[in-house]
């Protein structure tokens, strides 16, 4: 039962940090300068019809006004009317949510596959070349800013070698997305075995998700290098070698299981990092997510997607803490029954 | 009857940023099935490494730079790496300091000893699990299969010992190295835990190596002694005859800081520290505290000689007042 | 009647709205499955589709093809540049309305409805549409309520009467020139009066929230997919009275990343993209590709360094006119655009009627600039001004960093703030800026509609120099709806004449209309709005 | 018992074991560590050049030359010309004092002020703590760059803006790190000492206990140090960057983007390396210091 409790309490801390990240969220938006319904009205329009407009999106009304009707609105899912799409912003998020969820995923799985190896070898042959080439690898991923990355990407496998498709969105221009059931491309067209459409979006999906995976795979690669250093010297690890176990067993056994635990904590902040790097790797590769309608949405002072985006992401990084704050206690007997 | 595990002349270096760290320099000794062989020093005296040189266990930066080790007839350091696993955890175990800290937490106590079982016995996943409950149950743990399913953290330190000894004695091995196995426990679960250690012992005819820095473990369960001072071998004797009559003036420093509880004496502490082992000089590492230095001492080791009945010592100043023939 | 070309350059600097889903296939470039299919990319998405409001250029061009107006502008081959026409100034021709005249000396204009034109849902296009285009458009919020009774004087539904089903006629106070030109504006385009009746609520009369995403218009082509942030499919409404277009399909997509675009383009991904939101320099690359044509025609897209005249020290005419004479106009159409622009000799665009290139004396010229730097009694320690430019429009931003180092040379030190969209505009019109960089583009092309946007004291967001000038009010006033044109352009040269000596504007240059595309595409159309009409384009044979 | 003069020396060499020069220790640990030590002298390298960029430069950074526009990598130009004509390898060397400086800047604020409120929070726990905890929760979940972003829109993306948005990012890890610490070394006994001989509770915190976080925080740093580089190019890339003409290589690879698709490759590449170079450099030596500083790690050689 205590488990349940531990839970309990995560999630009641959650409730402050969201209602905090609410309010910067609107703050931030509402101090941007510039006032929305220019950018609709264009200049013909004069003094009273501007005012009109900014009347009719409740825009005249003081800050405190407004913050209230926006959280008002909230509670009950409405996320407000985005000006650059003219549709509820809900709507948009909804529709462009599963292409930033598909890209964060896959980048995480490049980052782990390629991080965790690099980290269980760096450790494994502490010191050796393969330490520190391993260490420069993997740090050159973060060390590249990820539009100059994924700009490179771009012209050397779409322009130059015409190994990759067209930087442009989740799939073949010339394809129907696959009918939506987890509205990922990739799982959808495997679950309807549509082979062409699943060819295509992992196509589209290589490049960008490549690109994002490697600029978080330090911090992971980091990560596990640290714990499994730790772990190798563990007492138990000692005796496993006293016991006779085979060197493959004692560390990838023994010793990476218990390394991971911790490396499962730091997927809070990858997740964080993914998200951050999400917005400018979206732009690059024309993928219709949400990063991308956030930023665009600040450049034309369009409020609603941008408190809608950070409060997604306040929300996301919450939610990764407390589930991977639960998988800790799953997979740690120590925590699970203490 | 010849001995199961010789060593001789063992010498282990450690290279530092400091320099070369002499931890064991030219130890000779030997372990016989059914006894048990005390090695007794102050912390920091390479008993420890010794017992890790003996499984091959010395990680570089450490190295055995000379010396045999022979084991049941071959050769420890020739065998390769592959023979050696064979080797470990089955015919020689382990039954380390910090017991609680020595069990994997995440597998449970049972399937860590249920592995050996089935790695070095060949069990099937079902006999070994029996098995591993009945060892459990020889280590004198109550309710056994309960406790099979638990984890280290829900376990006491002595009963983490316990499921120690049942790991090591899993696969009745000839050779069992317990490394200060009561130091993390209190008194009366130490004694519990040496008891049991005998009785197996004896039980399986298995020879034991107990490191320890307490004479009193000694005296109570040892029938041989080492005393190692600084990584050197200072003195071997029976129990008794070391007691008695012990011959190295580190040995009589020890044995006179014992406090007694039938005389009145007053507890004379050793003088100074033990020696800093980085680049040492050569000749015996306990000149600098012993009250019968000789200017020999300063350059060679004492060579261990015989003084009797099974007791040797390495003392140049011993040797020359040939007290004993 | 204008509108500020909303010019998103989505390249390094800034990204435009949200990305689009468009890839070539894997290895080679494949011929679009069907030769009847049109690929643009467009820099901008849709935001809405309601004829009548403001919207985006991504907007504008998927309307303009969807809707219909009533009359149009003449277009003919470009004497210069082959394979295009050009819109020819002040020259209107039928479209929905077959023939178009005026009654009472040109206070009431008469339009003869087709009698062929119907609505997608099959319903006929009458006088009626006409008139309820007009009712929605005076009453509902958006463009056409501020042009009307500004330009045509016309302030209530009841000028527009419905004579019979095919004839409606618009009563004005008086004659004015400027009728055709409203009414060949693509806001002012017919809908389908049943469906909007349809979908109109008590709130919402006139169903503005449903004609955002939804479009009932009766041009050559109908919406039939739209993905917000990826692109929208246009197909060919064969009801449509036009006569059946070369494409048969139009695949619009949003690509707002300016490299992405050109590989695209390279590698012909895409068919056709504007040369808005494109570099000058990328356009000049683009012209040695093999399978790639560059059209660019001149346009009247006035590009200008914006002073405000009521801030200290740019009140000073004799600073101003120093700014204009220290512009280095020649290296910067030479090095920044291109040659796809050319220089600006007056406030009046070079295509606009009673346009005139001898009145400017300004040209490059640093000693006369600093000279007048002097006269104006600034010559002692330098003087600092701002210069803002928008996130993104990266011409703008090069041409600033030109401009700042000449202005060095005269004593002036100039800081280049760069600001977004939104930003920019509401420090435009608070009065906030010095110095920064704009652009303005009138789609009815006359000159008196031209610079009483841009210069009367009473055109509060468009006069963005604030100059204030009675006799040029004076001026512009008596002379928007003067039917006698020999007295009009008369007054049209004298205001050139006070504007140029005023110096209100720095001038800059005129951008031209540019197209980037595959070899064989020909039948570009260039109209006043700018907008492509994809039913007049083809593939050569 | 003999005693011999030679025997009293030696006896006398062992009790004063001169530990090795910290210079010698340092020297052998760079050699077993070459990446590090690579990283070192990159860094030392972008000190130098950032301190005398102005003499280094060969040609003036902000001065258009309309007859070098876009001239390839040459021995006169050895990077290249971007589209003004202005030389690019004098441009990277002007902008390494503007990143270094804006990143030193918004790396000290960040850790100043994470030290205080970070120590104060620790130390004082309380109703403090909950505060600075949950703001801390707060700015961690907020997505860092939108934040980087939202400043540089809301106040403009002058020197100082961008400096006090990328400050801000950094925060919450500088405070966590500091109150993680001082919770941890709170408890020790000479912090009670401090206490019991009459020093105030700021004093305790601040004199007394703060300096053993520092470790910690200089990794922190140094890894922060390469983020706010990595950080203005992104903010440069959607247009929030550092106003032209100042040179800095964030602006400078974003404007170099567009150049990529049309060949001249190397307005976009080498100010990218740069950035590339300077990350890595503080990147590495982090991770060093993190080894280094690290008992649990160092112990194992």
């Amino acid at each position: 039962m205590q488990f349940g409790r531990f839970v309990a309490k995560r999630v009641a801390l959650v409730i402050p940090t969201l209602f905090g990240v609410v309010t910067v969220g609107f703050l931030l938006a509402y101090m941007l300068p510039g006032n929305p319904v220019l950018v609709r009205a264009g200049l013909l329009a004069t003094p009273e019809y501007i005012a009109e407009m900014a009347q009719k999106m409740g825009l005249d009304q003081p800050w405190y006004v407004q913050y209230s009707r926006y959280v008002g609105g909230l509670l009950h899912g409405d996320l407000g009317q985005s000006s650059s799409t003219g549709r509820p912003v809900l709507e948009d998020f909804l529709q462009r949510l599963p292409a930033t969820l598909e890209l964060t995923l896959a980048s995480l799985c490049i980052a782990v596959a390629i991080g965790v190896p690099l980290g269980v070898l760096s450790a494994v042959h502490r010191n050796t070349l393969l330490d520190h080439v391993g260490r420069v690898v993997s740090v050159f991923g973060v060390a590249m800013p990820t539009f100059w990355m994924g700009l490179i990407a771009v012209h050397l496998f779409y322009y130059e070698l015409h190994l990759a498709p067209a930087p442009l969105g989740r799939i073949a221009m010339n394809l129907e997305p696959p009918t939506t059931i987890s509205g990922l491309y990739v799982v959808d067209s495997l679950l309807t075995g549509n082979f062409p459409t699943l060819w295509s979006s992992l196509g589209q999906l290589a490049l960008p998700a490549m690109t994002l995976g490697l600029s978080v795979m330090a911090p992971v690669a980091r990560m596990v290098r640290a714990s499994m250093l730790e772990a190798l010297e563990a007492d138990y690890i000692r005796t496993a070698w006293a016991a006779g176990l085979p060197a493959r067993q004692v560390i990838y056994g023994d010793a990476l299981r218990n390394a991971l635990i911790p490396v499962v904590t730091t997927f809070g902040l990858v997740f964080g990092f993914l998200l951050a790097g999400n917005a400018v790797v979206e732009s690059v590769f024309a993928w219709p997510g949400i990063g991308n309608y956030a930023v665009s949405a600040l450049l034309t002072k369009d409020s609603g997607p941008l408190q809608s985006f950070v409060l997604f992401v306040a929300f996301s990084y919450v939610l990764v803490n407390l589930a991977v704050d639960i998988l800790y206690g799953l997979i740690d007997p120590r925590i699970r029954l203490s | 009857m010849s001995a199961l595990l010789e060593v001789e002349d063992l010498s282990v270096e450690f290279a530092t940023d400091d320099g070369v760290v002499s931890a064991v320099d030219g130890v000779t000794l030997s372990a016989r099935a059914g006894e048990i062989l005390g090695i007794v020093g102050e912390s920091g005296s390479g008993k420890s490494v010794l017992i890790s040189a003996i499984l091959r266990l010395v990680r570089p930066p450490g190295r055995i730079v000379s010396g045999r080790l022979r084991f049941e007839g071959n050769d420890l350091l020739a065998l390769p790496e592959a023979e050696l696993e064979a080797i470990r955890g089955a015919r020689i175990a382990l039954v380390p300091q910090t017991p609680r800290t020595s069990l994997n937490p995440l597998m449970t106590v049972g399937r860590q000893v249920e592995r050996l079982l089935r790695l070095h016995r060949g069990m099937d996943k079902r006999a070994a699990r029996e098995a591993a409950i009945a060892m459990l149950e020889r280590v004198r743990i109550p309710d056994p299969k309960r406790r099979a399913g638990q984890y280290a953290h829900e376990l006491s330190g002595g009963m983490c010992q316990r499921v120690m000894i049942a790991m090591a004695l899993a696969t009745e091995p000839r050779l069992l190295l317990a490394d200060e196995p009561t130091t993390g426990l209190d008194v009366s679960i130490g004694a519990r835990i040496l008891e049991l250690l005998r009785q197996l012992g004896e039980e399986s005819g298995a020879a034991i190596i107990l490191v320890t820095h307490d004479l009193g473990v000694v005296a109570q369960t040892c029938h041989r002694v080492a005393v190692m001072h600084a990584g050197q071998l200072s003195e071997l004797a029976e129990v008794d005859e070391l007691f008695e009559r012990p011959l190295h003036p580190y040995t009589r420093a020890l044995v006179r800081s014992i406090p007694r509880i039938d005389q009145q004496i007053a507890l004379k502490p050793i003088a100074g520290t033990v020696p800093s082992l980085v680049n040492v000089r050569p000749g015996c590492r306990y000149v600098r505290r012993c009250p019968d230095a000789l200017a020999a001492c300063r350059r060679q080791r004492p060579p261990l000689i015989v003084a009797g009945n099974g007791h040797r010592v390495a003392c140049h100043a011993v040797g020359q007042s040939n007290v004993v023939r | 009647m204008s509108k500020l070309r909303r010019r998103s350059v989505l390249g390094a600097g800034v990204l435009g709205g949200v990305a689009a889903s468009l890839g070539a296939p894997l290895v080679k470039r494949v011929e679009a499955t069907d030769p009847r299919t049109l690929t643009v990319a467009s820099t901008t998405d849709v935001d809405t589709l309601d004829p009548a409001s403001f919207r985006t250029d991504g907007a504008y061009t998927a309307t303009t093809n969807v809707y219909d107006t009533s009359v149009g502008w003449e277009v003919a081959p470009s004497a210069t540049v082959p394979g295009v026409s050009t819109a020819v100034p002040s020259k209107f021709v039928p479209n929905l309305a077959e023939a178009f005249a005026t009654e009472d000396d040109g206070a009431t204009i008469v339009l003869k409805i087709r009698r062929d034109a119907k609505f997608p849902s099959g319903r006929p296009i009458t006088a009626h549409s006409i008139k309820y285009m007009l009712d929605r458009g005076l009453q509902s919020p958006g463009y056409v309520r501020l042009t009307i009774p500004r330009y045509l004087r016309v302030t209530s539904p009841d000028s527009f009467i419905v004579r019979d089903d095919y004839t409606f006629v618009m009563k004005m106070p008086g004659p004015t020139p400027l009728a055709y030109h409203i009414l060949s504006l693509c806001t002012l385009s017919v809908v389908d009066e049943a469906i909007a009746k349809a979908n109109a609520t008590p709130s919402d009369p006139w169903a503005t929230d449903w004609f955002r995403r939804n479009t009932t218009g009766g041009g050559a082509y109908t919406l039939t997919k739209n993905e917000p942030g990826v692109g929208l499919l246009m197909e060919y409404n064969p009801g449509s009275w036009h006569p059946k277009p070369f494409f048969q399909r139009v695949n619009t997509r949003f690509v707002p990343n300016e490299s992405d675009r050109i590989l695209l383009l390279k590698r012909g991904a895409i068919d056709m993209t504007t040369g808005v939101g494109m570099s000058p320099r990328n356009i000049k690359a683009l012209e040695a590709e093999p399978k790639i044509q560059v059209v660019s025609v001149p346009d009247t897209s006035c590009h200008f360094l914006c002073m405000n005249g009521k801030k200290a020290p740019l009140d000073n005419v004799k600073l101003r006119q120093a700014i204009n004479y220290a512009i280095p106009i020649d290296a910067m159409l030479q090095n920044l655009l291109f040659g796809y622009a050319t220089q600006m000799k007056s406030p009046l665009p070079s295509l606009m009627p009673g346009y005139d290139a001898t009145l400017s004396p300004y040209r490059y010229d640093i000693a006369k600039a600093k000279a007048l730097v002097q006269e104006a009694g600034l010559g002692g320690q330098p003087v600092a001004l701002e210069l803002a430019v928008r996130v993104g429009w990266t011409t703008h931003e090069q041409a600033a960093t030109w401009i700042q180092a000449e202005l060095e040379k005269i004593g002036l030190k100039v800081a280049i703030v760069r600001e977004t969209d939104a930003a920019f505009r509401q420090a435009a019109i608070g009065g906030k800026h010095l110095l920064s960089i704009e652009a303005w583009q009138s789609w009815v092309n006359d000159p008196i509609f031209h610079m009483n946007a841009n210069f009367h004291s009473t055109s509060t967001n468009t006069n963005s120099s604030f100059y204030n000038n009675p006799v040029l009010d004076k001026l512009l006033t008596d002379n928007m709806h003067e039917p006698n044109a020999d007295k009009r352009a008369a007054a049209v040269k004298e205001a050139q004449t006070i504007l140029i000596n005023d110096a209100v504007w720095g001038f800059l240059w005129y951008e031209n209309w540019t197209r980037v595309a595959r070899k064989d595409l020909t039948g570009f159309t260039k109209r006043w709005d700018t907008f492509d009409r994809y039913r007049d384009l083809r593939l050569k044979s | 018992m003999s005693v011999l003069a030679q025997d009293i020396a030696d006896d006398r060499d062992d009790d004063i074991v001169a530990p090795t020069a910290r210079w010698r220790r340092a020297a052998r640990w760079l050699r077993r560590n070459p990446v590090s030590a690579a990283a070192i002298v990159v860094i030392s390298l972008l000190v130098f050049v950032a301190v005398f960029a102005p003499v280094l430069e060969p040609y003036k950074p902000d001065v258009p030359d309309p007859m070098a526009v876009l001239k390839p990598p040459s021995w006169a130009h050895p990077l290249g010309t971007d589209g003004f004509g202005r030389d690019v390898l004098s441009r990277i060397i002007d902008a390494t004092t503007l990143d270094l400086s804006i990143a030193l800047a918004a790396t000290l604020v960040a850790l100043s002020i994470g030290m205080v409120v970070g120590a104060l929070s620790g130390y004082r726990g309380g109703w403090v703590d909950l505060i600075v905890l949950r703001l801390v929760d707060v700015l961690m979940a907020f997505p860092a760059f939108v934040l980087a972003m939202g400043i540089t829109a809301a106040l403009g993306n002058s020197i100082a803006n961008v400096a006090i948005a990328l400050s801000m990012t950094q925060l919450p890890a500088y405070i966590r790190l500091v109150r993680g610490e001082m919770l941890r070394v709170r408890t020790l006994e000479y912090a009670e000492a401090a206490v019991s001989i009459g020093n105030p509770s700021w004093r305790v915190a601040l004199v007394h206990l703060l300096p053993n976080c520092l470790p910690p925080l200089t990794v922190q740093a140094t890894l922060a140090m390469g983020y706010a580089v990595l950080t203005m190019a992104s903010l440069s890339f959607i247009g929030l960057g550092i106003a032209p003409p100042q040179s800095e290589w964030g602006s400078m690879t974003a404007d170099g983007a567009t150049y990529m698709s049309t060949g001249e490759w190397w307005l976009f590449v080498f100010p990218g390396v740069a950035i590339v170079m300077t990350v890595l450099a503080f990147n590495l030596v982090g991770d060093a210091l993190r080894d280094l500083l690290d008992p649990r790690l160092r112990g194992t050689r």
